[in-house]
This record gives structure tokens, C-alpha cells and sequence, in this order.
């Protein structure tokens, strides 16, 4: 009985979701001009959304950026008046510190003291298994803008809970295959080496994409070694791989250890490709990594180098608002206030149930991470890119810039 | 009642005990005595177990005790009091004594967890011996106070009250009247004389030879780590050995 | 069926129990809320208790040892697979956890108990950072040694174990604390825990005095243990993931911490240490990016103005000791190096109109009328400053706060000893944030008016 | 499977001189204080960041730099003095007032925490917490040619430098007057300051040294390993402790043996085939050590020191 009742439930949500919201871009519309849904009449004059991203400790080497780029996001809309005339968002951030008991005091208290429309975050995916589900028991959609473990989408026992988590950071699941058969098709890879961080649940979920990848394009893995977060010598890890002769090192690690990880390669005199994942996907990668940068493939949910025109604003006005080039952690987190954005607008109301529906409802939406849709189980759907660094920059991998790297 | 056969202590090298034989008869109080650095101290560490001797044998009541653990010495009747009096300064008068009571508890944690009346019975009967001990020591009247608190006599009796109070049959004490003037140092002497008449062995280490003349049956002198020389303490004191190792020696 | 019988009566019983807590516990709670202490929080600050309880067992023994965190992730992974993987009754799986832990503590201690200080302290930690390798490799190692079909999947390494069911309740942790707190109470005054003092103030006395010391440390090793078992069996059903990293070495030197803030004078001590270092950050949690500093300013502090911890502001010893104004003239010098702090740190970055220990920062100055008299209060009658204002609790910590900078002042020209820390702290704090310079890019402006700015 | 000995060998080598290098500093406050300072490594990340201010100035808030503003030879030791001056500053805050009423060491144990805290917070306050590194060829990084072994300059100038402020600092606590009054220090705080002995200044030599020694181990991991963050102290903390503890504690040669013991060990049972259980090795090591010789394998018997 409890079960049928449920079951009409969710079909009920699931109709009433795709029917009124079946809404697609129109052609040539850019973010802020995006003309699917009529300039909503209903909206207060403000419309708050929270935000919960680690800004103390070290876990703000990334919430800084997500700041940064909701903050970004929210100015833009703002001043373009999306939310319609007279309507003001407002985005609260909380510290989520850099354990789940800090996000889950700070969910708590951001849904306690403020009437909002959608929460964005937390930074990390344990951090979201711990406190999203406040956020879903309170009705308040949360929308994980850097969450890739898998399973964050479905944690509830209680489906109905679940329908209030969204995510729209491409999982490394989705991001990794892509890149194994890209590089393994341009490069005729046969045999790689394996090195991950095996106590982090980002790089662990990162190297089971990869493992499964490597199988699935039937490549050999000669070696797979392992580091903890914090290290800085990976060159016993690397000796040995290298002692293999692989044709490609593959990497899962965050861009703190990716750095020393390439440096450290380089040094050894290793010079063949180095392929790693969304971790990568910083411009600190050529910043720091310099020369030894050169030539590592870079499978993830946003290319800096995109040549998409929305991509392209986001990367000079970010540039130019704080003075460095933003890295993907600042991608996904504008892009999730655009869509929190767009779905109070689709909506017409600052209520975080119709938000919810209108955010389920989102298809093909233009987004700097390409064209961007929510598939049944609020995971995003766009097509991840793989990038190689050549001078200094990221690169779409292709026959040529594959050519231009290795001389092949 | 206790045996040393060839008892030996090396530190190093250093031998701060060579082939000590010493006997203490039952119910005796037996003196030793000995300039600075003879190895009195050394000897009683071994005798409660806190330091054990290199080579040798100690013997209490026909039980084998030089590698025992002092808490099994202690529990077979053996107890000692310190030269630097060492009291358990945070807590009070009364709860020294108590504690010295442990072995004389069978309470545990669940029973005082559950307010068993067995547990009350005995806190209130340990309480009880407790006071009659500190009253024994003149002592009563600062059951409550913090022992760090107490006067310099009063920590030296507070220590040997809790000594008595793991009630041993055997009873070390390490320089008791160290620091006191003559009047309580004879005071000290009638409470062992006291103890003697209840049929506690004792052995004293002391300077003062006023109280060795006024308690002790026997003396044993120690010097450099060798016993020198042993009997009546009048005897002792005429010992040529004896004189000479306390030549120059104010005592 | 006589065993079921006697289940639904135990469940009848604790069912009665947690319903009158609770009952009690409501306006508590909603009161707390009210001056920023949710929920979930005090059920943070209660586990950090419960956590100060397990240190306080092994300190109160004169051992020095950081294995609770250790012990905190064996129960908590136990309890967890208890509850998920075999569907244990909440309370079984903490027992089990429990006893996970003491079962641990068992070959740990016997080797480990003889060293002293400092060195069982780094064993100790030697051994919580085993414990959290051996967690996060457990899956892996089994797997490669029996290879089975599948993979074996326990503690699912550093992805840590998810979804787990939400089972604590407050009443649940104030029903332990105080159960805790019952046998901490009972265990001061009998033959057990006398043992354990005289352990920890004169291990080789208490030796001779018959008790077995051995055995001692390690029963405290042991119950010790098993109460960060249950506190970790409690956190695991709280935060719904467990992940090896929350069981490290910082945890490790947190949980010691809890100790030594609070106070070893008396078991409450830990209790209030272990709520406070969760209460303190988030009070500053509005400093965001300043509040790991700001609480390290405050242990800091605390140690050095308060050595016997948070519960001798308790006792009136404190007060007393050293002359009139000793007491007062400690606070006053947390009060005054705290003001210099989140003057010289936040305050300048993030502009005037943001609030400083709940006060609006020109409050501050507005209220400075008020100072002469909260000394004179603070120095006198310090017990008696805490319900007695019917101002907003942020207008008396804001005027407490003030009044003790002027403390601290007056404390200066009294005694220079006292005000000493105070300038190497200013001294220290100048050379980190004034001398270096000011970094542009952690300017708080909302950048809508940079896109077109001159910010290059 | 077969592993590159001489490679790793160079590997473990370079490594051990890091460790070292961080261990010393460590090793000589436990000595003259008996002290656990486990603000040390926070000192170590401000050595390495006053070196980096040093050699790029306000462009470090910024964006990455990309030039040494001032030469490598004035920023190294800038780096020394600079964390120097803050090893003394967290003695005089954290240490200080409790030693000076004989706190229980366990208070200052938290002390060194709570100092720990407030550093790293602070320089992540200034720094932000990205990484940051030394502009690139800050010293040159291509390996030495010509051998069978990749090894480059910094690896060599990094123990050459571990090695030689091992052998400074043991010939400053053994032979100058220094050294003995240190010695007397450590051994007995009245008894020094009855011979006779400053013990204040003293103490803030010790620490300054101390300072100076994790500054220049800072330097070094900066330059080696191009990648600094406040938070870089974390990991190596741990390894410190371990290493002091192996060498015995105190002790200045045990340090750098026990340094480049853990590097060994590290390293070959990562070449073995066993990284994912690296660390469990080390500290299984640090746990039998401790339960079978306290001491360490150099230290004397200071058993009851805290």
C-alpha cells in the first residue's frame, strides 16, 4: 500500500515536472538572454539562495573559486535583470569547513535563517552525503556543484527525498571512459601506468573510472601505485612506473598533487603523455607545471579553451573580476547559479518546490559547460571534452595537437 | 620474618649493594644505619619491590620476594613510607589513608556504579579505620584537608599512617624523623614502639641514634654498599668499623 | 519468546526515558537556537563530550594517550556496519562498537601502557594513524588475500560509508552523557577510581600501597576506549558517511585538546572542553576564512590565562588566588588579545558594518560608557555577571568584552607580567598582518562592480 | 616487475636529507626542552612563504611569479632568518608563559597546537590556500648529465645543506660554549640558571635555531617540489615525529639517521610494490620502536623526560 502510494507520487512528480516545464533555449539565446521562459511576474523583490562551499582550511583552495564564481554569476544576473524587473538575488554562503559535521551545522543554519529558494554545495562529496539530506528533509533543493561519487543523486532511502538532489558536476564515471577511448584511439595506447590517491574519495572514484575505462578499451595496466593527500615525492611511485616503459601514465589526483605528479615525471626523464581527470582541470596546471605541463591530456566536464561563446565571457569577466584565470571548480559553481537562476525564473516563484520542478525540467539549457540538460536522476548530461596542454594553454585533443606534442 | 642473602645492586657497573645478608627476626625493630650514600635507600627499594637486585635472594616469611611485584609484596604484608615524603598532595588527609586501604577493599567499579549496599559497608568501615588511624597519628583533626596543605610533622605521620594502613606485618621506614626537632622525633619513637607492641615487624633507617638507642632490638651498619657490621645498637656504636665509616661525620 | 519479552520491556523502558528527555529537552533546545546553537550542533558539542569523557578516563590515570580517535573509528565503523549491513537495533550496534573498541584497546595496551609521557602519547598516535591505513586499505588487502568472486566491500576505503541511516538523537547523547557522567561521579568516590588518582599522582606509591597498576591502566585504557567507541558509533549515525580521514591525527590532538581547555580538575572539565572547542568556531563562524585562526588564538589563550582549563572558572580558588583582581585580570587579558586579534584580522578586511563576538562594530564604541562599570563587576562579583542583564545576550558579551579591555589595560599598568603576552601576541600579530602586505585579491567587494572596474 | 635500484636508492637518499633537515629542528627543542612542538611544521611553511615573499614580493598575492625579484643566495637565508624569528615569537606566546609556571607539558603539547593553528590560518589568510611555487629555474632543475641516475641540482644542494647543518649544529651543542649551556639547560633548568646560565636567551636561541633549521627545510621543499601551501607542514608533521622518534628523541645524529631510515623505507616499500600501505610501514615501525627500545637507536636513556 505505502509503496503504491509512493510510487503515484513519484509519477505524479515526474509528470507534472516534464509536462509544463518542457522548455528548450531558443536559437542564438546566451546566458541572461535566455528567452524559454517569459520574465517572471510573480518573484518578491528578493529571492535568496544559499551557498555552502569550505572556505576555511585547505579544502578553500577550491571553495574560494566556487565563491567566486557564484558570486560572479549572481552579479551578472542581477544587473541583466533575469529574475525580471525589480527582483534581487541574493546568494548567503556559509562555511562548510572541511568535514561533514561543519557542512552539516552549516545546512542547518542557512536553511534555518533564511526562506531560500535552492542551497549550492557542498564542496565535497562526503560533505553532501552528510548534509544534503537536511536540505531535502526541510523541502530545499540542493544542487552539488562539485560533488562526483557516485550514488550522491539516490542517497535517501526515501525517493522523494532524493528528488531534491541535483548535481551538475560531471561524475569522473561519465568524464573518464571519453577520455580513455579518445586517447587510446589517437594515441595507440597499449600498455599504461596507473598512480592515484588512494585515501581521498575523489581520487579513489577517479581511479575506479579509469580502471574500468582501461579495461573496457582493452589497454594493459602495467603498474598502479598509489600516494596519500599531502604528499610531495612521487618519485619512487614514478621510477617504478616509468621502469615499465609505459605509453601513457594515467593520473587521478587533485591539482595539488597533479602538479608535483607531472614535475616529478618530467624530471625523470619520462616524456610520453600523462592523462588525467577533472582533479586536472586548473589552470594552475601550466602555471605551475610550466614546461613539464606540456602534453598532459586532460579528461573533464569544462575546457577553458572552449570555444563556445559563453565560455569565453565567463573566462574574461572572471579573469578580470579577481584577477586569475578561473579553474573548473569556478565553472561548475557559476554555471549551478545560473541554472538555480534560470529555474526560479522558469518557475515564477522563489518556492523551492517549484524551483525543484523547473530545475528537473531543464534541457539543453547553453551553459559554459556546453549544452546542459538533468537526466532522470538529476545528473547532469553534457558532453565532457578532453583537453591536451599545448604552450601553455589547454588544447582540444585531436589528430593534430596529439601530432603537434608527441611528433608522431 | 625476613632474609637477604648476597643481595647485590649494580648501576652500571656501580655497585650500590654487594652481597648484602641482613635478618630481620618477627616482631623486631630492626635499625639501619649508615653514612650518606651507603645504599639504605637502595636496600628498602628492593625489599618493597619498587627496584629488584642484580643478584641474591630476599626472602619474606619463607616466600621468595626479589622479583615479585612491589603491589604483591605489599599485598603479603610488607609496607614502607619515603625519605621525601611522598603524600598524594591532592587529596585529603583521609583519602590517603584510604587508598593505603586499597588491598583491604573488594569493591569494584560496577559495585560502586550500582550503589551496592556491599559498597556502602565497606566505604563506611574503611572510613571508620581510617579515622581510628589518623586519631592514632594525632592527625584527626585535618582529616579534610588537602595533605599538601599539612604541616611538615604532620605529612611525616600522615605517611606512616597510611604505611599502617595496608595493615602489614612488616614495616620499612625510610628516615621517619628526617626534618623533625627532638621532642617529635621521640613522639615518632613511641608511636613505633607502638607499633612494635602490636606485633609489627619494623625496620628503620635513621641518623638520629637518639631514637636508634630509644627503639631499635638490633642495628645493622651499611656502608659502601656492604653491611658492616651488625648487634645491639650499644655494641654497634663501639663497632672500630662502624667509627671509622662515620669518621668526620657529624652523627 | 521469554527473550523477546524482556526486549520490548528494555525497549518500553529507554521508549519512557528518551520521551521525558525529550520532553525536557525542547525549550532547552529551542533556546538554544535562539543564540545560534542549532540542533545538529549541540548533538556535535554533546559527541565532543562524550569524547572528552573517553580522554578524561585515560588522563585521569596519568595517561598520556592519543589512541581515542583510533578507538573512535572502530566503533564507529563497527556500529555502522551493524546497523547497516545486519540491521541492528541502534542501541546493540553501539554496544557492539563499544566493545569493538575495549576488544582493540585489549593487545594495544598491554605493550603500550609501559611507556611514559610523551612516548606512549606518539605511540599511541603511531597507532591511530594503523588504524586508519588499515581502514582505508582493509577492502583491497582482503580482497587480494582470500580472492573472492567479488570484491569484498566493508569499509569501502577513503569513499567511506554512506547513507547511513540517521539514528542519534539528542536524548540519546544527553541519556549517555549523564549515564557517563553518573559513573565518572561514583567511580571519583570509591575504591576504583581512588586507585586510578593515586596512579596518576604517584604511580610508584600507589605501587607499594598494593594496587595494581598495571592493571589499572589498562581497565582505564580500556573503559576509555569503549566511551570514544560509543561516541563514534554516535557521530557515524549523526553525519550519515564515515570516512577514515575524520579518524586522524587531528581528531586525535583535538580530543586531548577537550581535556586540557576544560580542565583535568574535575571530570566535568573534559565535558565543558570538548562543547566548547565545537561551541567556539561556531560562534566565529560569521569570520569564515578567519575562524581557524581566531580559534586557534582562543586555545592559545585559554592555556596560557587559564592552566587549570574552563572549570577553574568554577572554582573560587581562581578567583582568589593572588590578590583580588587575579581572576579578573586573566580574563581581562583573553578579552584584550582577542580584541586586538579581530581588530587587527577581519575588521580590516571586511569593513565596518560586520559584527564582532555577535555586536555591531560601532556598537563597540557606543557602549564604551557602560566599561567601567562591567569591571567593576567582573573584578568583583564575577559569578554574578552572567543572567543578571536584561540586555540582548550580545550586548553583554559586546560590553563584557569591552570592559575587559580596559581590565586588560588597567591589569598592564598593575603587573607587567600580565600585559607582557598581551603585546608579543599584538607584536606577533603586527609582524603577520602588517608587515606583509595587504593582499588585493581577498577583497570582499561583490565583483559586479569590478567586471567594468579598473581592477586589473 | 623488476625495480630501478639505483634510481630509487638516489630517491631515498634526496628524500632522507629532507626529512632530516625537518627533523632537526624538531629534535633539538625536544632536547633542550623535552618538548613535542608540533607548531614546528607551521614555522616550516612560514619559512618557506617569507622565502617566497623575499623573491617575489607583492606579486605573490597576485598571480603565479615568474621571476626571482631578489637572488636565491638572499632568499634562502632571508627564509632562515624570517622562520627563526617566528620559532622565537611562538616560544614567547605559547611556551613561555607556561614554562614559566611549570605547566604539564601535555598543556604545552596544545599550546604548540593552538600556535600551530593561528600560523597556518594566518598565512593562509595572506597567501589564500593555492599552491604557489618558485618561479620556474629559481635554481636550475635539469638533471646532472652524464649519469646513469636522475639526479638533479636541487636534490643535491638539499643534502648538502641537511648535511651540513647537521654537522654546524653538532658542532655548536658540542663544542661551543652554546652548545654546553644548551646542554645544561636540558638537563636541568635550576641547576643551569644557578651555574650561572641565561636560560631565558637560551631557550630563544634554541628556538631560533630550530626556527632557522625548519625555515631552510622549507626552502628546500619549496624549491624541490614547486608546490607550497600553508598547509604544506601537515604531511611531513607526522614524519618528523616518526623520524625523531626512530633516532631517539633528542638526539641531533638520530634525527638524520632516522630521516634517512624512514626515506629508505618509504621508498623501497614503494618500489616493493606496496605503496598503498607506505605509510602503515613507517608507522608499525614507529609503534615497535617505541614498544620495544623508547629510546630510539641513538637516544640515551631519558626515560622519564615528557
Amino acid at each position: 500500500m505505502k509503496t503504491l502510494i509512493r510510487t503515484i507520487v513519484v509519477l505524479t512528480f515526474a509528470l507534472v515536472a516534464v509536462v509544463p516545464f518542457q522548455v528548450q533555449a531558443q536559437d542564438g539565446g546566451g546566458m541572461g538572454a535566455w528567452d524559454g521562459c517569459p520574465v517572471p511576474e510573480n518573484l518578491p523583490e528578493e529571492v535568496t539562495i544559499g551557498a555552502v562551499f569550505g572556505l576555511s582550511g585547505n579544502i578553500a583552495a577550491y571553495g574560494e573559486p566556487q565563491k567566486r564564481g557564484v558570486e560572479l554569476a549572481v552579479a551578472e544576473i542581477n544587473e541583466a535583470g533575469y529574475l525580471g524587473e525589480g527582483t534581487t538575488l541574493i546568494a548567503v554562503f556559509e562555511d562548510g569547513g572541511s568535514d561533514g559535521e561543519a557542512s552539516i551545522a552549516a545546512m542547518d543554519k542557512l536553511i534555518a535563517e533564511n526562506e531560500l529558494a535552492a542551497v549550492i554545495g557542498p564542496t565535497l562529496s562526503a560533505q553532501a552525503f552528510a548534509a544534503d539530506p537536511i536540505a531535502a528533509e526541510n523541502g530545499v533543493v540542493v544542487l552539488g556543484v562539485s560533488n562526483t561519487a557516485a550514488g550522491l543523486t539516490t542517497m535517501n532511502e526515501d525517493e522523494e527525498l532524493d528528488q531534491f538532489i541535483f548535481r551538475n558536476s560531471l561524475p569522473e564515471a561519465n568524464v573518464i571512459p571519453n577520455t580513455i577511448t579518445k586517447s587510446t584511439e589517437i594515441l595507440g595506447l597499449e600498455r599504461v601506468g596507473v598512480i592515484y590517491g588512494n585515501d581521498d574519495d575523489f581520487t579513489l572514484s577517479g581511479y575506479d573510472a579509469f580502471a574500468d575505462a582501461l579495461e573496457a578499451s582493452e589497454v594493459e595496466v602495467v603498474r598502479t601505485e598509489t600516494f596519500a593527500r599531502g604528499d610531495v615525492d612521487f618519485s619512487p611511485q614514478l621510477t617504478n612506473i616509468i621502469n615499465d616503459d609505459p605509453d601513457a601514465i594515467v593520473v587521478s589526483a587533485l591539482i595539488a598533487e597533479a602538479v608535483p605528479v607531472v614535475l616529478q615525471a618530467r624530471q625523470l626523464g619520462y616524456t610520453g603523455p600523462i592523462i588525467g581527470g577533472n582533479g586536472f582541470n586548473s589552470p594552475a596546471l601550466f602555471a605551475q607545471g610550466g614546461e613539464a605541463a606540456e602534453g598532459v591530456i586532460v579528461g573533464a566536464a569544462w575546457n577553458i579553451g572552449s570555444p563556445s561563446e559563453l565560455s569565453v565571457t565567463f573566462t574574461e569577466t572572471f579573469t578580470e573580476a579577481y584577477g586569475a584565470a578561473p579553474d573548473q571548480f569556478a565553472a561548475q559553481a557559476y554555471t549551478g547559479a545560473w541554472l538555480v537562476a534560470t529555474a526560479i525564473r522558469c518557475a515564477d516563484s522563489a518556492d523551492s518546490a517549484d524551483v525543484r520542478e523547473a530545475l528537473a525540467a531543464i534541457v539543453d539549457y547553453p551553459t559554459p559547460l556546453g549544452s546542459f540538460s538533468f537526466d532522470e536522476t538529476r545528473n547532469p548530461v553534457h558532453e565532457p571534452v578532453v583537453q591536451i596542454v599545448q604552450e601553455g594553454m589547454f588544447k582540444l585533443l585531436t589528430e593534430e595537437t596529439a601530432a603537434q606534442a608527441f611528433g608522431e | 620474618m625476613l632474609e637477604l642473602h648476597h643481595v647485590s645492586r649494580e648501576f652500571g657497573g656501580l655497585a650500590a649493594l654487594c652481597q648484602v645478608k641482613m635478618v630481620v627476626p618477627q616482631g623486631k625493630v630492626v635499625g639501619l644505619i649508615g653514612p650518606n650514600g651507603a645504599g639504605k635507600t637502595t636496600l628498602l627499594n628492593c625489599i618493597s619491590g619498587l627496584d629488584s637486585p642484580t643478584s641474591g635472594e630476599i626472602i619474606f616469611d619463607g616466600t621468595p620476594i626479589h622479583s615479585r611485584s612491589p603491589h604483591r609484596i605489599t599485598a603479603l604484608g610488607v609496607s614502607r613510607t619515603y625519605q621525601n615524603i611522598r603524600l598524594f598532595k591532592e587529596m585529603t588527609t583521609l583519602e590517603n589513608v584510604i587508598v593505603g586501604q586499597h588491598i583491604h577493599g573488594r569493591s569494584t567499579l560496577l559495585h560502586s556504579m550500582f550503589v551496592w549496599p556491599y559498597h556502602w559497608r565497606e566505604e563506611s568501615r574503611l572510613k571508620k579505620d581510617a579515622l581510628a588511624l589518623l586519631e592514632r597519628f594525632n592527625i584527626g583533626s585535618v582529616a579534610h584537608v588537602h595533605a599538601g596543605t599539612l604541616s611538615y610533622g604532620d605529612q611525616r605521620r600522615l605517611e606512616m599512617a597510611r604505611a599502617l594502613a595496608t595493615r602489614p606485618r612488616l614495616v620499612l621506614l625510610d628516615e621517619p624523623t628526617a626534618g623533625m626537632n627532638a621532642v617529635e622525633t621521640h613522639q615518632l619513637g613511641e608511636q613505633i614502639l607502638r607499633m612494635h607492641a602490636d606485633g609489627i615487624t619494623v625496620v628503620v633507617v635513621e641518623h638520629d641514634m637518639a631514637l636508634i638507642g630509644q627503639v631499635c632490638d638490633e642495628v645493622y651498619v651499611l656502608n659502601f654498599g656492604e653491611m658492616i657490621a651488625n648487634g645491639a645498637p650499644q655494641a654497634v656504636k663501639q663497632d672500630p668499623k662502624v667509627i671509622e665509616a662515620y669518621l668526620g661525620h657529624e652523627d | 519468546m521469554r527473550v523477546a519479552i524482556v526486549i520490548d520491556i528494555i525497549n518500553a523502558i529507554f521508549e519512557f526515558i528518551f520521551n521525558v528527555l525529550n520532553g525536557a529537552l525542547d525549550p532547552i533546545l529551542t533556546q538554544l537556537a535562539e543564540i545560534g546553537f542549532r540542533e545538529p550542533v549541540v548533538q556535535f558539542m554533546l559527541i565532543n563530550a562524550i569524547l572528552g569523557l573517553s580522554i578524561y578516563m585515560t588522563l585521569n590515570c596519568g595517561l598520556f594517550s592519543l589512541a581515542n580517535a583510533g578507538f573512535m573509528a572502530v566503533g564507529a565503523y563497527v556500529s555502522v556496519i551493524l546497523t547497516q549491513k545486519y540491521d541492528a537495533e541502534f542501541g546493540l550496534s553501539l554496544l557492539g562498537g563499544a566493545l569493538a573498541a575495549g576488544l582493540v584497546a585489549i593487545p594495544i595496551g598491554l605493550p603500550v601502557l609501559r611507556l611514559r609521557s610523551v612516548y606512549l602519547a606518539i605511540a599511541t598516535i603511531g597507532f591511530g594513524e594503523i588504524v586508519r591505513i588499515v581502514v582505508l586499505n582493509v577492502d583491497t588487502i582482503a580482497t587480494d588475500l582470500f580472492n573472492p568472486d567479488e570484491p569484498i566491500e566493508l569499509t569501502f576505503g577513503a569513499r567511506g560509508i554512506s547513507r547511513i541511516p540517521k539514528l542519534t538523537e539528542t536524548a540519546h547523547l544527553v541519556f549517555f552523557l549523564i549515564l557517563m557522567g553518573y559513573l565518572l561521579y561514583r567511580m571519583q568516590r570509591s575504591r576504583f577510581g581512588r586507585a586510578m588518582t593515586a596512579i596518576r599522582q604517584d604511580e610508584k606509591v600507589a605501587t607499594t600501597l598494593g594496587i595494581n597498576v598495571v592493571y589499572y591502566k589498562n581497565m582505564a585504557f580500556i573503559l576509555g576506549a569503549m566511551i570514544a567507541g560509543v561516541a563514534g558509533g554516535f557521530s557515524g549515525h549523526a553525519t550519515r558517511i564515515i570516512t577514515p580521514k575524520d579518524y586522524g591525527f587531528d581528531k586525535a590532538v583535538d580530543i586531548l585538546a577537550y581535556a586540557v581547555l576544560g580542565g583535568l580538575g574535575h571530570w566535568s572539565g573534559p565535558i565543558i572542553g570538548g562543547m566548547a572547542l565545537k561551541a567556539i568556531p561556531e560562534r566565529l563562524r560569521y569570520l569564515n576564512e578567519y575562524t581557524g585562526a581566531l580559534t586557534g588564538a582562543v586555545l592559545l589563550l585559554i592555556i596560557i590565562y587559564l592552566p587549570s582549563g574552563l572549570v577553574s572558572l568554577g572554582q573560587p580558588s581562581f578567583w582568589r588566588r593572588g590578590g583580588r583582581f587575579e581572576g579578573a585580570r586573566r580574563l581581562a587579558g583573553i578579552g584584550v588579545a582577542l580584541i586586538v586579534l579581530t581588530n587587527m584580522l577581519p575588521l580590516r578586511n571586511l569593513g565596518s558594518d560586520e559584527v564582532l563576538l555577535g555586536l555591531e562594530y560601532w556598537h563597540l564604541w557606543g557602549l564604551g560608557a557602560g566599561v567601567g562599570l562591567i569591571y567593576w563587576i567582573t573584578s568583583r562579583q564575577p559569578a554574578s555577571t552572567g543572567g543578571r542583564f536584561s540586555l540582548p545576550m550580545s550586548a553583554v558579551t559586546g560590553l563584557l568584552a569591552l570592559g575587559l579591555i580596559i581590565a586588560g589595560l588597567i591589569g598592564r599598568i598593575d603587573q607587567p607580567g600580565d600585559g607582557y603576552y598581551v603585546l608579543v601576541f599584538g607584536l606577533l600579530l603586527a609582524t603577520a598582518a602588517g608587515v606583509i602586505p595587504y593582499a588585493p585579491q581577498h577583497t570582499e567587494t561583490p565583483p559586479a562592480e569590478q567586471v567594468e572596474g579598473s581592477h586589473a | 616487475m623488476d625495480i630501478n635500484v639505483p634510481q630509487q636508492l638516489v630517491n631515498a637518499l634526496w628524500l632522507g636529507g629532507l626529512y632530516s633537515l625537518f627533523a632537526l629542528g624538531y629534535a633539538l627543542i625536544f632536547s633542550v626542552l623535552g618538548l613535542l612542538n608540533l607548531s614546528h611544521s607551521a614555522v616550516f611553511a612560514c619559512g618557506a612563504f617569507v622565502g617566497l615573499y623575499t623573491a617575489c614580493g607583492d606579486e605573490v598575492f597576485t598571480t603565479t611569479c615568474t621571476e626571482l625579484d631578489r637572488p636565491i643566495w638572499i632568499v634562502i637565508p632571508a627564509a632562515m632568518i624570517g622562520a627563526g624569528i617566528v620559532s622565537v615569537a611562538v616560544d614567547r606566546v605559547a611556551f613561555w608563559p607556561l614554562r614559566k609556571r611549570n605547566a604539564p607539558r601535555m598543556n604545552q603539547l596544545i599550546s604548540s597546537i593552538g600556535a600551530a593553528a593561528l600560523l597556518v590560518n594566518l598565512l593562509q589568510i595572506q597567501f589564500g590556500a593555492a599552491q604557489q611555487r618558485f618561479p620556474f629555474g629559481s635554481i636550475p632543475n635539469d638533471p646532472v648529465s652524464g649519469l646513469p641516475v636522475v639526479i638533479t641540482p636541487i636534490q643535491i644542494t638539499a643534502l648538502v645543506i641537511a648535511l651540513g647543518l647537521m654537522f654546524a649544529l653538532r658542532i655548536l651543542v658540542k663544542r661551543t660554549r652554546l652548545g654546553r649551556e644548551m646542554r645544561t639547560v636540558a638537563f636541568n633548568e635550576r641547576v643551569a640558571s644557578l651555574l650561572g646560565v641565561n636560560v631565558d636567551r637560551t631557550y630563544m636561541t634554541a628556538f631560533f635555531i630550530a626556527g632557522a633549521l625548519a625555515g631552510a627545510a622549507g626552502m628546500m621543499y619549496g624549491l624541490a617540489f614547486n608546490s607550497m601551501t600553508p598547509f604544506m607542514g601537515e604531511s611531513v608533521s607526522l614524519k618528523g615525529l616518526t623520524v625523531i622518534v626512530l633516532g631517539g628523541l633528542g638526539s641531533i645524529e638520530g634525527a638524520v639517521i632516522g630521516g634517512f631510515l624512514i626515506a629508505a623505507i618509504e621508498v623501497f616499500s614503494v618500489a616493493l610494490g606496496r605503496s598503498d600501505i607506505r605509510d602503515a610501514f613507517v608507522f608499525l615501525l614507529l609503534f615497535v620502536i617505541l614498544v620495544v627500545r623508547p629510546r630510539g637507536l641513538l637516544g640515551q636513556g631519558v626515560e622519564d623526560r615528557a
